[in-house]
């Protein structure tokens, strides 16, 4: 027998096994369709961008990878394995922690207690396995380390997160997220409402969180910060995937084409394609 | 805007005192204890205090479980109702039946654990909005009060029944143990609210169901313990009120939809869910307590009691929001 | 420094039916008379319990050393009563007895049951040996009073098996029942469902005139207020107006003021003198009908506003 | 996803109808007309129905007010007493003070309208919550009522103040001009919430004050508005109950707090504010006045009635969410 | 008497007297102080951008312009004369409109109804005049027009706000104030959650209206877009001005630089400022 080598620039073998991949989801509501067989792939340690105009349903795909909606149809598979989140709970037990959009953030409670909302920490000792008992002063401490490093100009963890301005309630998101991913960090517009600085800040995060190991998922309209740290880039266009790109090779220029429609990405070279 | 990093100045304080949001009903409860004391020399006393405290001592038992559900932006209108139901249960086993006091009480206490459960089950399961659910369990429990007591209330109880009735003298003033029994839940309530997880999860559940969603909290899960654990204490509220009646009463607890509801908004919740202090609820409970004490000492015809009961409660949330405008 | 002035308590059992309104104004005119300081206070609805046990304790910490109650519930206030009693208190009840009337000192009250029977013997007798239908308009489940007079008027009306002393609310022979409230909105209501279920019905019983005056209205705007008898318990003024003007054919009439007057002078009597009152007095229920019926014993109408309660 | 720019093919609808969320009611309503009518043969007829719409109309005209305060996130607990001191004001001065019947009515319409505008003066300048504000003006009107009337009842009421009650006569079945009047102002609600500006001003304060606030709908002036309007609704209703009765009744409309309530919640609107729909608040009245109506008519004991209402309410609106979840 | 000239390079007489002012402003919540002394000022028909860190007081500052709030004290005037906004109604009565932030949508309502909140299109005649009823066809088309402009892929103007995307529901946030301003618009971070295609007819937008007479006051944490459109920036920093830069001499790292505190403005040369 002769063993025919398949060019690896064609169809090369996927590094590793992929983290996260979704094929065909569809969500409809009534006559709007958010997603429309929408396939997903996530690989080990990679931070990818997901883009695609307003309303091309990347929130709703990120929603059903993390459980917060329930797909009318498709897979999920976590790690090579069929899942079924129906909720985050589900998600969040796999390890996987995302940042929504509109930030579910608790307007009357304070910053650390929504840093740590759904996990906080407990006492040790049967005080705390037992009787749940918070572990304030933990909690605290906790909560200024993870929100020093954001540098935020905010007086005090106790401040309820109603009186937070916009990009300071978004870093609170940020932080919590990036606290907390075991396997998977998903997030929706992180860095829309920051400022340069504190922007730049969780890009740093970001790619701190991809070293230490997780892969990164970041939806983003902004241009320069998914160049500046996408290992690969979706594009999402009217509810299902249109292209991967590979940032190294194609222009911010291009990729804004392809987002919008005015290149059909099979015109596109090969290198310019991620996969 | 202050310094650009975060402040770690301020520890943090380990217990929280009640918020501001109370002052203002704890201002009018003074006056009016100035008033009435002026007005009535019978008013001003240990044993008067003890008094209005078991007076009120089943409502503002009932009025915690009122403030777990409010809390979680629900509410109980069969609140009453199931405890009367919990009451006659104890009553008719322990004399009727004849079985020990103690199982006779759990048998009351799983009984309105179990009213409570199913309200929540019609709410999380059936979807049905607290406000119709609990009616309808109203409905349906007036009915099995009726019928299960024949609509007899039930005398001679024995005296294990009627212990938290009892009393004993702290200098001179005789106070129930079921006075103790009360201040003792709400001290247990504003630990847990405050100093455990799942009490932070039912704020955060009512203050915004959807983010505490999206963070794992199991919103379904919490819903049926709120409720669940509503139902146990208003058991406890029932062993109160038959403790302190003496007798198993069907028509019990009638008043007490409102009367849990107001305490709860006179302590400063919000009746939209996520905003309070179980605190401020036994504020609201004495605030009412003293009222109704205070004007029937110093013999306002019972027509008027109402007409100044009605602008006492409007003055002390009023002057609520006029001290916190000052602030 | 205690006064000289002797406080008395009244605990009726709401603050608005206009019968015990009068009760409390009768007991203030007697209070003012006698020179006693009155205090009122009721519960919040009809079988509050718990607010009149709060009332109770309430007066006793206030100094009175009688009070006068109506009891919601026969016999859950009966351990609180006990308390006040052995506090030193003198308790009388008014309009309705404790269960065990020995619970309190003295009881100055009608007989429910009693004023029932009569209206009951009353509408029997009216119908001859026309086939009764009846509809009775009660209270609202499980109130004694209400059970009373229900039972008093169907033994009266020939029902087998009735005793003072049952405890269910029988409705042998009863082509509709249904709960007014005492409430005449609701006792229209009642009645004109009653007449949708059975149109034939030509007797109502109804637990008390406002119901009486609503059951009439349903029944002139169905045609039928000529064809349908109407008994009632109360003697109010305007049901004794009522019954005047051929609304209610008969009443039986109570004496609320009374109860309250001889309980007020009781009470000033044990405050100068240490001496207590005891034991039952009835303070009389008359049938009031301008349509007298032989083997019943009636007063007419005229009687009737010269003795009622209210305006 | 779909088309990138905006259709305009869905023409807008020019009348809105009742939303889903009404569905489930009406389904249950349907179930129990025609299992009452299998009972009994007397309950489908149109005098039967006639007279369940008179049975409700005035808590069905109550429940309009309630329904504007509750889509503006408000509460109002004195609605029943406040009609019942309207129509006590009505019957007094055209009695026993002479004055001619229109303005006796009218001056009964001004009582209620004043004490709307009180409980909004109340809410908007001392910042009382509505379920404070609202529970002491019960209090106090309770005491105006008895005051006022003696705690008499008031007969002998002249022809104009009952003509509402008087009947026309539709293909045999006789109809009050009271409930022809209820429906009209159903209508005329649901016009002015769906078709005009103050309308839609009034659900966007429901759903979002600080949106509407900062769009410049002036929230304070819109609160007056409605609880002074809605007052005005309490002064007919009371017309209509006073019509109805042929007396004015300083005890009327005690269960009215809760019954009104019920029906704006059955009837789909949320208790939160901003969402709802006031037809759906006349279909809640409707089915209590049929669940009543119809229990009675089948001779179940009114013990068991309140077990079966509060089951039917229940599944009313359980119904509800299995048909929208279907969906 | 002989003339001196000053140097136009070094105090310029203002081109028209200025549309808004404030000096001083202070605002504090507690301890924390939003606003420590801001001043402020727009010229005609200018887009002028604010810039400035997370919490350093933007939003506090326009809230106070646009009257959402009450400062504690200092001045504003309009066109010259002192103001005191008691409400936005107030506000928007001199014809201010404003997008805020956190977007003051009814998300129970439809597009169209949000569109047109608290100035809906009446029928003609007294069945407007009088009964305030609405012309429920021609908001819908002047929805549809509005929207239209800024090609959202939005099904219906009767879709529920609640159910679009985030940057929909900015969309309708921005097509509202641009639509009904006749003074000044006020528009805070009206491109966060926008794609590229979406943002940048947003900043057409911007122009469009500034074009057509009215001053815009642009707050954005986008450098890009900030350079793209405004004729001046006003960088605030701690709570009150630290600069106000021309962005056709400054360079976009020196702003930023500025804007963060790495660059005393005092050292900038003449030019890069603004007056
Ligand atoms: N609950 C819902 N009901 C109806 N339509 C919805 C719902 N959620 C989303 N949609 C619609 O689905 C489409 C995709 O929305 P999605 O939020 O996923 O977009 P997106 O790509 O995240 O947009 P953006 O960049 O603006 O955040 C939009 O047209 C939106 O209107
Ligand atoms: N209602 C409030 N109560 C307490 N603090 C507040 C309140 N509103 C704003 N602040 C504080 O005032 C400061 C300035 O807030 P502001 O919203 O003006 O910032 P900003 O410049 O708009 O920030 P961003 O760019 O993140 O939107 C912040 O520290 C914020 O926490
Ligand atoms: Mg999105
Ligand atoms: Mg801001």
């Amino acid at each position: 027998m002769t063993a025919t080598l398949t060019p690896t620039a064609q169809r090369p073998a996927p590094a590793a096994p992929l983290v996260m991949e979704a094929r065909n989801l569809v969500k409809k509501y009534g006559s709007v369709i958010a997603m429309n067989g929408a396939d997903f792939e996530l690989r080990p340690g990679e931070i990818l961008a997901v883009i695609g105009d307003n309303g091309a349903g990347k929130s709703s795909l990120i929603k059903a990878l993390s459980g917060a909606t329930i797909p009318d149809s498709g897979e999920i598979f976590l790690d090579g394995q069929p899942v079924h989140f129906r909720s985050p709970i589900d998600a969040r037990k796999n390890g996987i922690e995302t940042v929504y959009q509109d930030l579910a953030v608790a307007p009357a409670m304070t910053i650390a207690e929504n840093l740590f909302l759904g996990r906080e920490i407990l006492r040790p000792g049967p005080l705390g396995k037992l009787f749940r008992l918070l572990d304030k002063k933990k909690m605290h401490d906790e909560a200024v380390r993870h929100m020093q490093g954001l540098q935020f100009a905010i007086k005090s963890m106790k401040q309820p997160v109603e009186t937070l301005s916009g990009g300071q309630r978004q870093g609170v998101a940020v932080a919590r997220s990036a606290a907390f991913a075991r396997h998977v960090v998903i997030m929706d517009e992180p860095t829309a409402a920051l400022g340069v600085r504190e922007g730049n800040m969780v890009l740093d995060l970001i790619r701190k969180v991809r070293d230490s190991g997780l892969p990164v998922i970041l939806i983003s309209h902004n241009m320069p910060h998914v160049f500046e740290v996408a290992d690969r880039i979706h594009v999402h266009r009217m509810g299902k995937r249109a292209a991967i790109l590979n940032p190294r090779v194609i222009s911010m220029a291009d990729t804004v084409s392809v987002m919008t429609g005015a290149i059909n990405p099979a015109d596109l070279s090969a290198d310019m394609l991620a996969h | 805007m202050t310094q650009p990093t975060v402040s770690t100045a301020a520890g943090p304080r380990r217990l929280q005192l009640p918020s501001l949001s109370t002052l203002g009903p704890l201002i009018a409860l003074l006056i009016a204890v100035i008033v009435f004391s002026t007005q009535s020399p019978r008013f001003f006393s240990g044993t008067n205090f003890s008094l209005i405290l078991q007076q009120i001592s089943y409502t503002a038992v009932l009025a915690i479980g009122q403030t777990l559900i409010i809390l979680i932006a629900g509410i109980d209108l069969s609140i009453g109702i199931v405890m009367a139901l919990g009451g006659l249960v104890m009553a008719k086993l322990a004399t009727e039946s004849g079985l020990p006091a103690v199982l006779a009480i759990l048998a009351g206490f799983l009984t309105t654990m179990f009213f409570g459960f199913m309200n929540s089950q019609i709410i999380t399961r059936l979807r049905v909005p607290p406000f119709i659910a609990t009616l309808g369990m109203l409905g349906i429990v007036t009915a099995l009060n009726q019928t299960y007591s024949g609509s007899q209330t039930i005398n001679n109880l024995p005296p294990a029944l009627t212990a938290l009735g009892n009393t004993f003298k702290i200098g001179g003033t005789a106070i129930t143990y079921g006075t103790v029994l009360m201040l003792v839940l709400y001290l247990i309530a504003w630990f847990v609210l405050s100093e455990t997880a799942p009490g932070r999860h039912l704020y955060a559940a009512g203050n915004n169901p959807e983010a505490a969603r999206l963070s794992g909290i199991p919103i379904n899960r919490l819903t049926v313990i709120v409720y669940t654990v509503a139902g146990l204490i208003y058991g406890i509220a029932a062993l109160i009120l038959v403790a302190r009646t003496g007798v198993g009463d069907p028509n019990a607890g009638q008043t007490d939809n409102l009367d849990s509801i107001t305490a709860v908004v006179l302590g400063g919740t919000s009746l939209f869910g996520g905003r309070g202090n179980v605190l401020g609820t036994l504020l609201g409970a004495i605030i009412v307590g003293v009222f109704r004490n205070g004007l029937q000492l110093i013999g306002i015809p019972s027509v008027y009691q109402s007409l100044i009961t009605g602008i006492l409660i409007i003055a002390a949330v009023a002057l609520d929001q006029v001290s916190r405008r000052k602030s | 420094a205690q006064s000289a002035q002797p406080i008395i308590g009244l605990i009726t059992k709401t603050e608005t039916n206009p019968f015990f309104v009068k009760m409390k104004e009768g007991a203030a005119t007697a209070a003012t008379k006698g020179g006693a300081k009155l205090l009122s206070g009721a519960g919040k609805s009809d079988g509050d319990n718990a607010g009149q046990v709060t009332a109770l304790e309430n007066m006793v910490a206030a100094g009175a050393k009688t009070v006068l109650i109506t009891p919601s519930d026969s016999k859950a206030i009966v351990p609180a009563i006990a308390k006040a009693r052995a506090a030193g208190v003198m308790v009388i009840a008014l309009d309705s007895p404790t269960e065990p009337v020995s619970a309190v000192d003295a009881l100055f009250a009608t007989n429910n049951y009693k004023a029932g029977q009569l209206i009951g013997q009353y509408a029997k007798k009216a119908m001859g040996s026309k086939k009764a239908v009846i509809a009775t308009l009660d209270l609202f489940p499980g109130q004694p009073v209400g059970i009373a007079r229900h039972n008093g008027f169907l033994q009266g009306f020939g029902t087998a098996g009735i005793t003072a002393t049952t405890t269910a609310q029988i409705s042998t022979g009863v082509a509709c029942a249904a709960d007014s409230f005492g409430d005449q909105a609701k006792g229209q209501t009642a009645m004109e469902n009653c007449l949708q279920k059975n149109p034939d019905i030509n007797v109502v019983y109804t637990i008390n005139e406002p119901a009486a005056a609503g059951a009439y209205q349903a029944l002139k705007a169905a045609g039928k207020e000529k064809d349908v008898l109407i008994v009632s318990v109360d003697g109010g003024c305007a049901g004794v107006r009522n019954v005047k003007a051929g609304v209610i054919a008969a009443t039986s009439q109570q004496y609320p003021l009374k109860m309250a007057s001889m309980g007020v002078a009781a009470g000033i009597t044990y405050a100068k003198t240490g001496k207590k009152v005891s034991g039952y007095t009835d303070t009389g229920v008359t049938l009031i009908s301008d349509k007298p019926e032989a083997g019943v014993t009636s007063k007419d109408s005229k009687f009737g506003l010269a003795n009622c309660w209210g305006q």
